[in-house]
């Protein structure tokens, strides 16, 4: 099986299943699972594989080149993986929505298009890639119309400039060096000057830092994972969005080198200790901001932006463990991130549409899977032990410790707090409590719906207990990026900074548990009272307003709000608005009175007689 | 195949005119077969254009007329860039013609389809012609028919459009026709490869005030920014399929000229180039933020026609092959493009009976196909990939970097920023288009089969090239040098 | 200050055009082009008249374009004028006694005249154009002094300017195939130098022409007239 | 001969300036009209009268009668 034949069932697949929903529904949500499926099964026969093949000779001059490593298996199945999970979520998900063709064609489209990306062996595929996954989700990021349309102009917008960027970083790393390869590259940029790498990096660093959604460059996220359906929520948290750590990868390590790269600036100034800070940013600001959010799907996004920020800080300081808890971090965000989208669409799927958390609550019952999705998905953002998130912000803290940046950890630390109080907030609102009248009767969940939920469900606790596996793959990533290898086993890592041995861990966590549920039995069975059967002075309780999952928090809202506002925004916003007044005015040179045009000409040639004759300029 | 292939290039100009001069009999005898003039004049053009593009690039045809040998006698040179241009004017000729079957059907039709062949021919001429008195002539034809077009439709604002552009086009060509007067005064030649022979530095007052009345006097046409200002209202005012052609075809005709004064005649070095470039920026940035806030879709397109214009006057101002190659490319990108835009453009104009973008609500469900022609020649024009586009701003930016020089690297920036200004406008309607539900009810009408089979072709030709860029960049390189050697010129036509 | 501005641009622009025009070599035997038009016209074309041998021989593809032009103009005022909604106009005075009859004797020697250019323009001073405009003159006559305007046959009108400029281009084409393979190449014998008779394919071409520019500019004079009435 | 030909350039340019700054359109068409006639006399006096046939016939006789058809379908007088 050649990579090739894998890309080509991947777009093909895309258009297979659009003209066969033309056909009939059924057939369409077929081919689109079994090709999702079969993508899967297809990348991972090239586990440990490495492949490499030319997929087009010389475009533009050029040769499009596909490679398989291990950086790129890893990245490969993770994104096949989670998109096949949203495509069967989506089975149930999109049942009552129009244009499912439509739908299903660009969801697995932008899935053949981050393929591509992580697949490539040059920066052009890379950058092709690159566009056609942009357009295409800014296609479906439209898709729910009113309010979807503004954050999809959003992201293009921001998107286009970031491409833009790239695009003048491509063509110079071109013009300098006469080729794209990636594994050509990687030995050639050691010769070129700081300056120049440094121009590089930067510009590589806001198309990247655009799609990672790092702090002053984050602003489109909030509003696309919003607004987007759900299943492509997912699908655009899970990995969509961490094609820019893949791209962070590629230009640190793969071309400029790690080496290089730590040896640009010095203290503040210097390019890692920037990209360190600016994570840290990240993680702690958006956390708080996320802890403000009543929609359900806002929150998980401001916690999108906010675990970026981990794995920039994982990545910064480029050291084994780093590199091994930043690119464990994604896999890991994806995993539970994608749960949470998930479970929160089944809410949404059951109370038709409702995502407000002030409306919610008690849903527990009703949905158990969900639930367990729900509390799974924040135990692993928080880093709970047992679960993935534990292991990659251990290898993240333990990191920032080795490196001696106590600021940074405790950055990190307060965003793990801060993560804590929102996503209780969140779990709380929307499955604990009491349930609101009005959605006692709500839809069950369907398989389709399920079936996603308990996988990922399931790869938390497995990748929580078991870290050996992702993490054998990621050190040969490290291995093949020339870091030293870890020392990895099923359970855990052995490393300078201490072991981590989650076995050890797990029996200890089993044993506490024990006595916890042992000291729970003894005691006073819990008795469960209706919301209304309480004092109220006589009068009548307004069934919706008194509901103690409304307003969660508010005393510490009232304390925190005047600090986090969106200043970024609100900056674009200034800029965005700067902008149509500018346009609006630049276009009145057009008067509309002819005088005024031949005016124009005559001075046109006036000018440049004048200046000719009187300063021989030309 | 070999007898086409052996066919004189002058037939491309004598072919449409003769046609153009038979449609009146044919009005007599028959209105119904008068439409299908262009399309066999055109579909002749391309064949032999294509066919004969593979021939000259090695060796430019040189056609004399009457046989009198080149500083004498009028010629042709069929070049590469020539035949270049030719086959991309007889090529979208064909297929605008092919939509116009059905388009057109009110006004005088019999006078549209002859100043749509004269259009034509006239830009065939320009672009194929090696002297300089015979483009003018050419140029005038160019310009008469498109003012005329412009005024077909008989509205006010058509009127008013096309009185603009005849006030300023027509000083366009006198200033065009004075420059002429003062080269040939000096050096006694019309021929361009006598004059290029003729004149050594451009920087003399007697060859630069020529040189600035010819380049103004072009300009106009080629709407370069402070000349540009009929553009806007003749291009929105026009009937679409000539919207397309003028926005796509005449203004680029313009350029060729322009460069063709520039570069080959005049033999423009150094500084003066700065200027073109910086004129190219500041035409990008205007074009595309006036179109920004627009909410005529017509008017909205004529300013990226701007905006593509400084792109395209961007890259041949770097002066280098790979800048030319890529500024060739883009006018082929952008004619595709924005033909395929102004076409389904129309068809949407014509079923919703409005300008207004907000009207267009609700198209993509009502017209899929033309809402997704229009959306390939949206992503095209932007540059995205993989269509058409791409490439061809690939190799512009290319260009641009190579220079190695850092105002190049900059003012490339602000290009790139007026890229994103186009994105955001052109991605505005996409959204209007496909995921605004209409109020208005009306059961689904596309466009009728020969405005679907132009489009068509359109975006499958947008798609190939995207696709399969190289087979083009072979002609495009070979063009570039065309354009940068003119001592290779010189010799190809004077021997 | 507007006023101002443009003198002052206008000021430039002349002062280009004067720095431009002072290395021009008036007078002088620089003109190549020129020079070998005045000593070979005769023998290259056959055609008495250097002018007719530069705008018919030389230049031929020119005046294909101007014919053209002329073309576009007439089509391009009947569009305008076409979509134009119709509007009144001032009463038309009854043209005097004299003027019509004036009219009725000057019509047919304008005509002839014009005639005469055009078959002529090989061998005397004007050719096909200025033939075309002495006919079309007579016809503003015409519209000018009989009482109630005789409108053109529009048939026959058509007619010639179409037939007038398919017979420059079918010569031209014929130029093509026959002889050395160009355009417009003179296929006909030369004939005796300074007859009727002669220069070829000029003055065919001619009378061509001189057909199409009268019956255009007569058209183009009876279409603005049409819609005031 | 020169004293001929400078008194008729003398009419020629006043005529030009009288075109310009007349404002009954009419007398301006005509004394464009004389511009052109006067051309046509002066490019017979400098030995180009296929030029001069052309000037007397378009430029005085025809343009003329454009003019004063299209200053007849709209006002006389300019404002």
């Amino acid at each position: 099986m050649s990579l090739e034949i894998l890309l080509a069932i991947a777009y093909g697949g895309a258009f297979l299943t659009y003209f066969s929903g033309k056909i009939s529904q059924g057939l369409r949500d077929g081919a689109a699972v079994l090709l999702s499926l079969g993508t899967v099964l297809i990348v991972s026969s090239f586990y440990n594989v490495p492949a490499a093949s030319v997929l087009y000779e010389g475009f533009l001059g050029l040769s499009l080149v596909l490679r398989m490593n291990s950086l790129a298996w890893f990245f490969a199945i993770a994104i096949v993986s989670f998109n096949a999970l949203c495509v069967i979520y989506s089975l149930a998900y999109m049942k009552d929505r129009n244009e499912k063709d439509y739908y299903y064609f660009m969801l697995l489209l932008i899935n053949a298009a981050m393929l591509t990306i992580v697949l490539s062996g040059d920066l052009v595929t890379f950058f092709i890639a690159w566009e056609i996954m942009s357009w295409a989700t800014f296609l479906l990021i439209s898709y729910n119309r009113n309010g979807a349309l503004q954050a999809g102009i959003k992201y293009i917008v921001l998107s286009l400039i970031g491409s833009m960027c790239m695009l003048i970083g491509i063509l110079s790393v071109y013009t300098s060096f006469n080729t794209l390869n990636i594994s050509e590259l990687s030995g050639q940029l050691t010769t070129a000057s700081a300056g120049y790498k440094l121009f590089l990096l930067i510009i590589f660093s806001i198309t990247f830092g655009i799609k990672n959604a790092v702090m002053p460059l984050h602003t489109w996220l909030p509003d696309a994972y919003t607004e987007s359906p759900t299943p492509f929520s997912a699908v655009l948290s899970g990995m969509l969005t961490r094609m820019g750590v893949y791209g962070f990868l590629v230009i640190l390590f793969g071309i400029v080198g790690i080496k290089s790269v730590l040896t640009l600036g010095s203290g503040f100034i210097s390019y890692t200790k920037t990209m360190a800070w600016l994570g840290a940013i990240t993680i702690v600001i958006p956390t708080f901001i996320a802890m403000l959010q009543n929609d359900a799907k806002k929150l998980l996004a401001w916690h999108g932006i906010g675990q970026g920020g981990y794995m920039i800080l994982g990545i910064a300081f480029g050291t084994s463990l780093g590199m091994a808890g930043g690119i464990f971090h994604t896999l890991n965000h994806a995993i539970y991130i994608v749960l949470l989208f998930l479970s929160v669409g089944a809410v949404e799927y059951s109370t038709s549409g409702i995502r407000d958390l002030n409306s919610l609550g008690g849903l527990f019952k009703k949905m158990p899977i969900a639930f367990l999705g729900g509390f799974l998905g924040i135990s692993g953002l928080i880093g709970v032990p047992l679960t993935n998130g534990f292991v990659s912000k251990w290898l993240i803290y333990k990191t920032l410790i080795l490196e001696n940046a106590p600021f940074l950890a405790f950055a990190a630390l307060l965003g793990t707090w801060g993560t804590i109080l929102s996503v209780y907030k969140f779990l709380h609102n929307l499955y604990l409590g009491q349930i609101p009248e009005k959605h006692k009767n709500i839809k069950k969940t369907p398989l389709a719906m399920q079936v996603p939920i308990v996988i990922l469900s399931f790869a938390i606790i497995l990748f929580g207990i078991m870290p050996g596996l992702p993490l054998k793959v990621i050190n040969s990533i490290n291995v093949a990026f020339g870091f030293s290898p870890l020392d990895v086993n099923l359970w855990g890592v052995v490393s300078e900074a201490g072991t981590l041995n989650m076995l050890n861990i797990f029996t200890a966590l089993i044993v506490f548990g024990a006595i916890v549920w042992g000291i729970f039995r003894i005691s006073r069975p819990a008795t469960l009272t209706d919301q209304y059967d309480n004092y109220a002075a006589g009068a009548a309780i307004p069934k919706d307003k008194y509901h103690y999952t409304v307003e969660y928090y508010a005393p510490f809202y009232r304390m925190v709000k005047p600090f986090l506002k969106d200043i970024f925004d609100l900056l674009y916003q200034k800029v965005a608005r700067a902008n149509d007044f500018l346009c609006d005015n630049i276009r009145k040179i057009y008067t509309g009175y002819v005088g005024n045009y031949v005016m124009y000409i005559v001075f046109f040639m006036a000018f440049l007689i004048f200046i000719q004759l009187k300063w021989s300029v030309f | 195949m070999n007898e086409i292939m052996n066919l004189n290039p002058v037939l491309l100009i004598a072919v449409p005119i003769g046609l153009a001069m038979l449609v009146p009999i044919l009005g007599l005898m028959s209105s119904k077969i008068v439409k299908w003039v262009p399309v066999v004049g055109f579909l002749f053009n391309s064949v032999v254009s294509l066919a004969v593009l593979p021939r000259v690039l090695n060796q430019p045809i040189i056609v004399k007329i009457a046989g009198f040998a080149p500083p004498f006698g009028i010629n042709l040179v069929a070049g590469p860039v020539g035949m270049f241009l030719a086959a991309l004017i007889a090529v979208s000729g064909f297929l605008v013609a092919v939509y116009s079957l059905d388009y057109i059907h009110e006004g005088a039709a019999e006078k549209y389809h002859i100043l749509f062949l004269l259009l034509l021919s006239g830009a065939t001429g320009v672009v194929l012609t090696g002297d300089i008195f015979n483009l003018f002539v050419f140029f005038e034809i160019l310009c008469i028919s498109s003012y005329a077009l412009v005024a077909y439709l008989g509205n006010r604002s058509g009127i008013e459009a096309a009185v603009k552009y005849l006030i300023q086009g027509a000083i366009g060509s006198s200033l065009l026709l004075i420059g002429i007067g003062l080269l040939y005064g000096q050096f006694g030649t019309l021929n361009m490869a006598d004059l290029a022979q003729n004149i050594t530095s451009f920087s003399e007052p007697s060859v630069f005030v020529p040189m600035i009345l010819m380049v103004t006097g072009l300009g106009i046409e080629a709407a370069i920014f402070p000349l540009n200002a009929w553009l806007p209202d003749a291009h929105s005012s026009a009937p679409s399929s000539i919207s397309a052609v003028l926005s796509g075809i005449a203004i680029e005709v313009g350029l060729y000229a322009v460069i063709r004064v520039v570069f080959t005649i005049c033999h423009v070095t150094g500084s003066f180039f700065v200027f073109l470039v910086a004129i190219a920026v500041v035409t990008v940035l205007i074009g595309e933020m006036s179109a920004f806030g627009q909410k005529n879709i017509k008017r909205m397109l004529a300013y990226s026609s701007i905006g593509q214009i400084g792109l395209i006057l961007f890259a041949f101002s770097l002066a280098t092959e790979f800048g030319v190659s890529g500024g060739l490319f883009q006018m082929l990108s952008h004619t595709l493009g924005k033909v395929l835009l102004f076409l389904s453009a129309g068809y949407m104009i014509y079923r919703t009976g409005s300008m207004e973008i907000s009207s267009f609500e609700g198209v993509g469900k009502k017209m899929p196909w033309t809402a997704l022609f229009f959306t390939i020649g949206t992503l095209s024009i932007i540059g995205l990939p993989p269509f058409a586009g791409f490439s061809s701003k690939f190799l512009i930016i290319k260009a641009a970097l190579a220079k190695g020089d850092l105002l190049y690297i900059l003012l490339m920036g602000i290009v790139l920023l007026g890229t994103v200004i186009e994105g955001t406008y052109f991605f505005r309607v996409v959204q209007v288009i496909y995921f605004k539900e209409s109020n208005n009810k009306t059961e689904p009408e596309g466009p009728p089969v020969s405005g679907l089979i132009s489009m068509s072709v359109f975006a499958i030709l947008v798609v190939l090239i995207g696709l399969f860029p190289n087979a083009i960049l072979k002609i495009l390189t070979t063009a570039a040098s065309e354009l940068l050697n003119n001592l290779e010129y010189i010799r190809s036509v004077l021997g | 200050m507007k006023k101002g501005v443009s003198i002052i641009l206008l000021l430039i622009l002349l002062w280009g055009v004067v720095a431009a025009l002072s290395e021009m070599p008036f007078g002088k035997a620089k003109l190549e082009v020129a020079g070998h038009y005045t000593d070979y016209g005769k023998e290259d074309t056959g055609a008495a008249n250097i002018v007719t041998s530069v705008v018919l021989g030389y230049r031929g593809f020119d005046t294909l374009g101007e014919v053209t032009v002329l073309f576009l103009a007439c089509i391009g005022l009947a569009v305008v004028l076409s979509t134009l909604k119709k509007q009144g106009c001032g009463a038309r005075q009854t043209p005097s006694l004299i003027l019509n009859t004036g009219f009725r004797f000057l019509f047919p020697l304008i005509l002839l005249f014009g005639t005469y250019v055009f078959m002529h323009g090989h061998l005397s001073p004007g050719g096909g154009f200025q033939g075309g405009a002495v006919i079309a003159s007579g016809f503003v006559l015409m519209y000018l002094s009989v009482p109630k305007i005789k409108r053109l046959n529009h048939f026959v009108s058509t007619l010639f300017e179409s037939v007038g400029g398919l017979i420059f281009l079918v010569i031209g084409l014929i130029g093509l195939k026959l002889g050395s393979q160009y355009f417009l190449n003179n296929f006909l014998p030369n004939g005796e130098f300074n007859t009727l008779l002669s220069a070829g394919i000029i003055p065919v071409i001619y009378i061509a022409i001189g057909f199409k520019v009268g019956s255009e500019l007569s058209k183009i004079i009876d279409v603005l007239l049409e819609e005031s009435e | 001969m020169i004293i001929i030909v400078s008194v008729l350039i003398i009419i020629m340019l006043a005529a030009a300036v009288a075109a310009c700054i007349f404002k009954d359109l009419l007398s301006a068409t005509i004394a464009s009209c004389m511009v052109s006639l006067i051309a046509a006399v002066l490019f017979f006096f400098l030995q180009a009268p296929d030029v001069a046939m052309a000037e007397a016939s378009i430029g005085a006789a025809l343009v003329t009668a454009v003019f004063v058809i299209a200053i007849r379908r709209t006002r006389r007088y300019e404002e």
